[in-house]
């Protein structure tokens, strides 16, 4: 499998120089796969970051800039920051107001994450947390570790964001970014498996007559693998397993993601959108907002996702706030 | 170099070599159930760490330990960087008055409550807390209740997370990233369980051979 | 080859169904494949108008709204639209103000363009039109049609969009949407054939060790293959072709894009603008805003174009000037 | 329906089968140096064109030409769109009078005219343009000077279209997407060249059965 890399080892050190070198309002702190907003910490405002393995861009150093993140810590590819990447990252973010951490719920990034804010804590940095849980592909029960955080993450970087700008003091980000989990959910399907860098082969073997249904965003199998489908069928499957979980009200307001892998064309996605609203009518939902994209990427994996998030007056607000970071603009 | 220190930087570099040569044996039992990296994320984390001891001045164990702990957590991430390194470093402090079947034992209950914490799994979720119960528990009774010298308890112990590895075989994971395969885990070894062996392992053959 | 397509027949119509449900500032003209802003014909200001086959995604529609253009339309797969369906979109867009047309060097696009300006003149519509053909792979001698147009039209929409949108008349939207054409190229490879929904495979092939240099945005083949190169070797080819073309004073600003073909993730596309910097650097000249991501696709091929512009005050005013459309926003 | 206008429906229908009967071999032709949708344009415009005129109440022959060539416009799109259709509407002006030997002559001159007007190609471009020209030079002199029959003009006229076709083969192609490959177009018998003797053969069968 062919890729514009050059070693496999040096990926995600070049990306992110490559990054910087787009935009300047990004900066890589020395030594580490850290990014922040170059004005960091800003003075008098909660800070509000991310962080996870590489290999799901614009996620998460995209999504750095005023009304979204302040900072984020790139893993290796699929594999979660050490510990110390997200301790420089929280110690590069506290302006004196705490840091609110958006964790996707993944045991690396939770317990590297955790790690490193019991060090700063020793240091008199407040942190508040917020674990993003969306994917309701997996079951939650007690047979599994909860549900995975997937493209829902973009929606609580956005609110909490935007909450943060507009000088909210640590707690209420926290209670906006944790709103939108609850109201959050999202499934996804991959026509063929992603192509890590170091592996250079298909993580999981698919048929070019079978798809997987409910894939996670590392190559990890999906719940069920089922013969090829249409895109109507797919995005059936999808917004029904969705919809089954929100389990929301008629007339409920919702924003909408179709979110490509990496690997799909948009033209794809918008096919797929074209079915969703069709389905979100059919619920009796109204769409406030819909977006459509690559947002939380597996690397070329084809394939998407469907999030769906029932909004409230609070949350449309602070969705529609602007923002400007390099994957995303709301003005 | 204190004679505690030395086993410690010994039993490092022992590990180190153990997981190199196990390293895609790792990496199999990781990819049938989890992301194919747990070979490559050890075999890291204990190069670094057993080049770490080794460049320690005549180091005590407490600081030995707490070396090799930190430079797995700042080299490995994911799951296993906070499960071996950090609860290493946590567990360090139980050696700060040096090495006795005492402090042995309240530093492996110590790591194995880290782990746990850090984690949130119980045994039988088909971690490597399934290897690490049975061996800190029969340590503990071998050396408290039972008496044995530290040896035989540490032989017994070993034994008792071999148990623990054939353990997370026939069970469904409920932790880490095995557990998203739901009902398929069945019947896959744990890589974590299968690398605190290996540890293990080579702790008892350095510490049989001072 | 899978895809999320429903019936290869439908896929135009479904994206821009999928299109439209997605922004509510689109507009489909019925029964055919035009899309047009809402509020279109824009009283008081010149319409800037581009169109071609699909397959490009984001192009055309997705550069529909404020500060770009008015409409856009769309053709089948890598087709150009009908004379018609330009004819019904430069209808749609005439405030009476005139129109400028944005044309991709191909022939099925000049010509159809052509006929439909031929069309609404007689009506009393005011055309101008600015042939792009910012591709340097093709050489430009007696043997070839012209060079292609590729990603560089992305900065014509801007700029001319942006010099409509503050009153300029129709001979100064076109002055300037010529000035960028004059100051710009572009050169593209591909490490993989993109894949039409019609013909569900490879367009051309292209083995797992080899590489086609100078591709287009249709599958034509490139004009060489080589061996695998690295990012940073490929990235050189595709700059020194660039640069050679453009023959830039030392200390020219310059506006970069590293440009992805459907297939290729971010994180690739930032690998080369690291290297892209560097090479900038090394040329003597400076970077004034550096752009990463899809602009100009080929359905899902992977690969990646270069593009570069010398910017003087004028243009780098029209580039910043605001935006806010699905497929690219400036605040 | 006049005879005149009966003879365009039955040559655009006889046309319309024609390419139907060849679209694989001009996807073909057009795979090798171009898009390979030649035959799929051609098939749909002509499909669609033999309907439109068949659903003309008795319509003369210009109103028939100028149907079929608005059709084919709006089907087709591509190079072939404008080419083959705009251009028919726009020479159908010249049959305002009936067909005539004169008129013709006309059509084809002005056919030819706009084709090379819109798409900018000489003689030796490799396009239709080559195995239009030598048609339409042939018929007029048969026509105008040697006061041929018009079967028999037409009859030469197809012969030298069929040169024309063959004269694509052994040059550079300098227009058309053929032209984005440079010398390798060389070799390569051009589609649309192709298309334009079917559709001057199909013209001659019908006139020959009226
Ligand atoms: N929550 C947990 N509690 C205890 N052990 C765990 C937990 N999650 C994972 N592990 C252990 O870590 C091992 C996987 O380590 P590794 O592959 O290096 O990390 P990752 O899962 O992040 O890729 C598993 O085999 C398991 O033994
Ligand atoms: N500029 C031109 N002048 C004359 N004929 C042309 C020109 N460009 C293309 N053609 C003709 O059109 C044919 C291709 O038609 P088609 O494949 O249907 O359209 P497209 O090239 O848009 O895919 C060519 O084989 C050639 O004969
Ligand atoms: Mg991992
Ligand atoms: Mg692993
Ligand atoms: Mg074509
Ligand atoms: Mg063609």
């Amino acid at each position: 499998m062919k890729k514009l890399i050059n070693e496999s080892d040096d990926v995600v050190d070049e990306m992110l120089d490559g990054m910087t070198a787009a935009y300047p309002d990004l900066r890589r702190l020395p030594d580490t796969q850290v990014l922040v907003r170059d004005d960091a910490p800003v003075a008098g405002k909660v800070g509000v970051v991310s962080g996870g393995g590489s290999g799901h861009e614009p996620t998460h150093g995209g999504y750095i800039g005023d009304g979204m993140l302040d900072g984020a810590a790139a893993g290796d590819v699929f594999s979660s920051p050490t510990a110390d990447e997200f301790e420089a990252l929280l110690d590069a973010t506290d302006s004196g107001e705490g840091v609110l951490a958006v964790i996707k719920n993944y045991e690396g990034d939770v317990m590297n994450f955790e790690t490193a804010i019991e060090m700063v804590e020793m240091e008199g940095t407040d942190v508040a947390t917020v674990v993003v849980n969306d994917d309701v592909a997996v079951e939650d029960s007690l047979y599994t570790s909860g549900r995975r955080g997937v493209c829902g993450t973009i929606l609580v970087h956005k609110a909490a964001g935007a909450k943060a700008a507009a000088g909210a003091d640590l707690d209420e980000a926290q209670r906006v970014a944790q709103k939108v989990v609850d109201n959050t959910a999202t499934m996804g399907m991959a026509l063929t498996s992603c192509v890590t860098p170091e592996k250079g082969e298909a993580t999981f073997d698919l048929p070019d007559d079978e798809i997987e249904l409910g894939i996670g965003i590392h190559g990890e199998p999906g719940t069920e693998r089922t013969d090829v489908m249409s895109a109507d069928e797919i995005t059936e499957e999808l917004t029904e397993g969705v919809l089954d979980d929100l389990d929301l009200d008629e007339g409920q307001e919702v924003v909408t993601i179709v979110n490509g892998m990496g690997g799909t064309p948009l033209m794809e996605l918008f096919v797929v959108n074209r079915k969703l609203q069709e389905l979100i009518g059919d619920h009796g939902l109204e769409t406030w907002d819909a977006w459509v994209g690559d947002y939380m990427t597996s690397l070329d994996m084809a394939g998407a996702s469907i999030t769906v998030c029932a909004v409230d007056d609070e949350l449309k607000e602070l969705l529609d706030a602007p923002a400007d970071t390099p994957g995303l603009t709301v003005q | 170099m204190s004679g505690d220190g030395a086993v410690v930087v010994a039993a490092v570099e022992a590990v180190a070599d153990r997981i190199q040569a196990e390293r895609d044996h790792l990496t199999d039992l990781d990819s049938a159930i989890g992301d194919a990296d747990h070979g490559g994320n050890m075999a890291r984390g204990w190069a670094e760490a057993a080049e770490a001891v080794a460049d320690l001045a005549d180091p005590d164990a407490q600081t030995a330990v707490k070396t090799a702990g930190k430079t797995v957590l700042s080299e490995v991430g994911g799951a296993a960087g906070p499960l071996y390194g950090g609860s290493l470093v946590f567990a360090s402090q139980e050696l700060e008055g040096g090495v006795t079947p005492e402090t042995a034992v309240a530093f492996a209950e110590t790591y194995l409550e880290k782990v746990q914490d850090r984690g949130d799994a119980s045994v039988g979720a088909g971690t490597m807390v399934d290897a690490l119960t049975p061996a800190v528990h029969t340590f503990k009774k071998s050396i408290e209740t039972d008496e044995l010298p530290p040896l035989e308890a540490l032989t017994k112990a070993v034994a008792a997370a071999e148990a623990g590895v054939q353990f997370t075989v026939p069970i469904r994971a409920s932790k880490g990233r095995a557990s998203y395969l739901g009902w398929r885990s069945v019947g896959h070894q744990d890589p974590g369980a299968t690398s605190t062996l290996y540890i293990m392992e080579e702790l008892l053959a350095v510490a049989a051979g001072h």
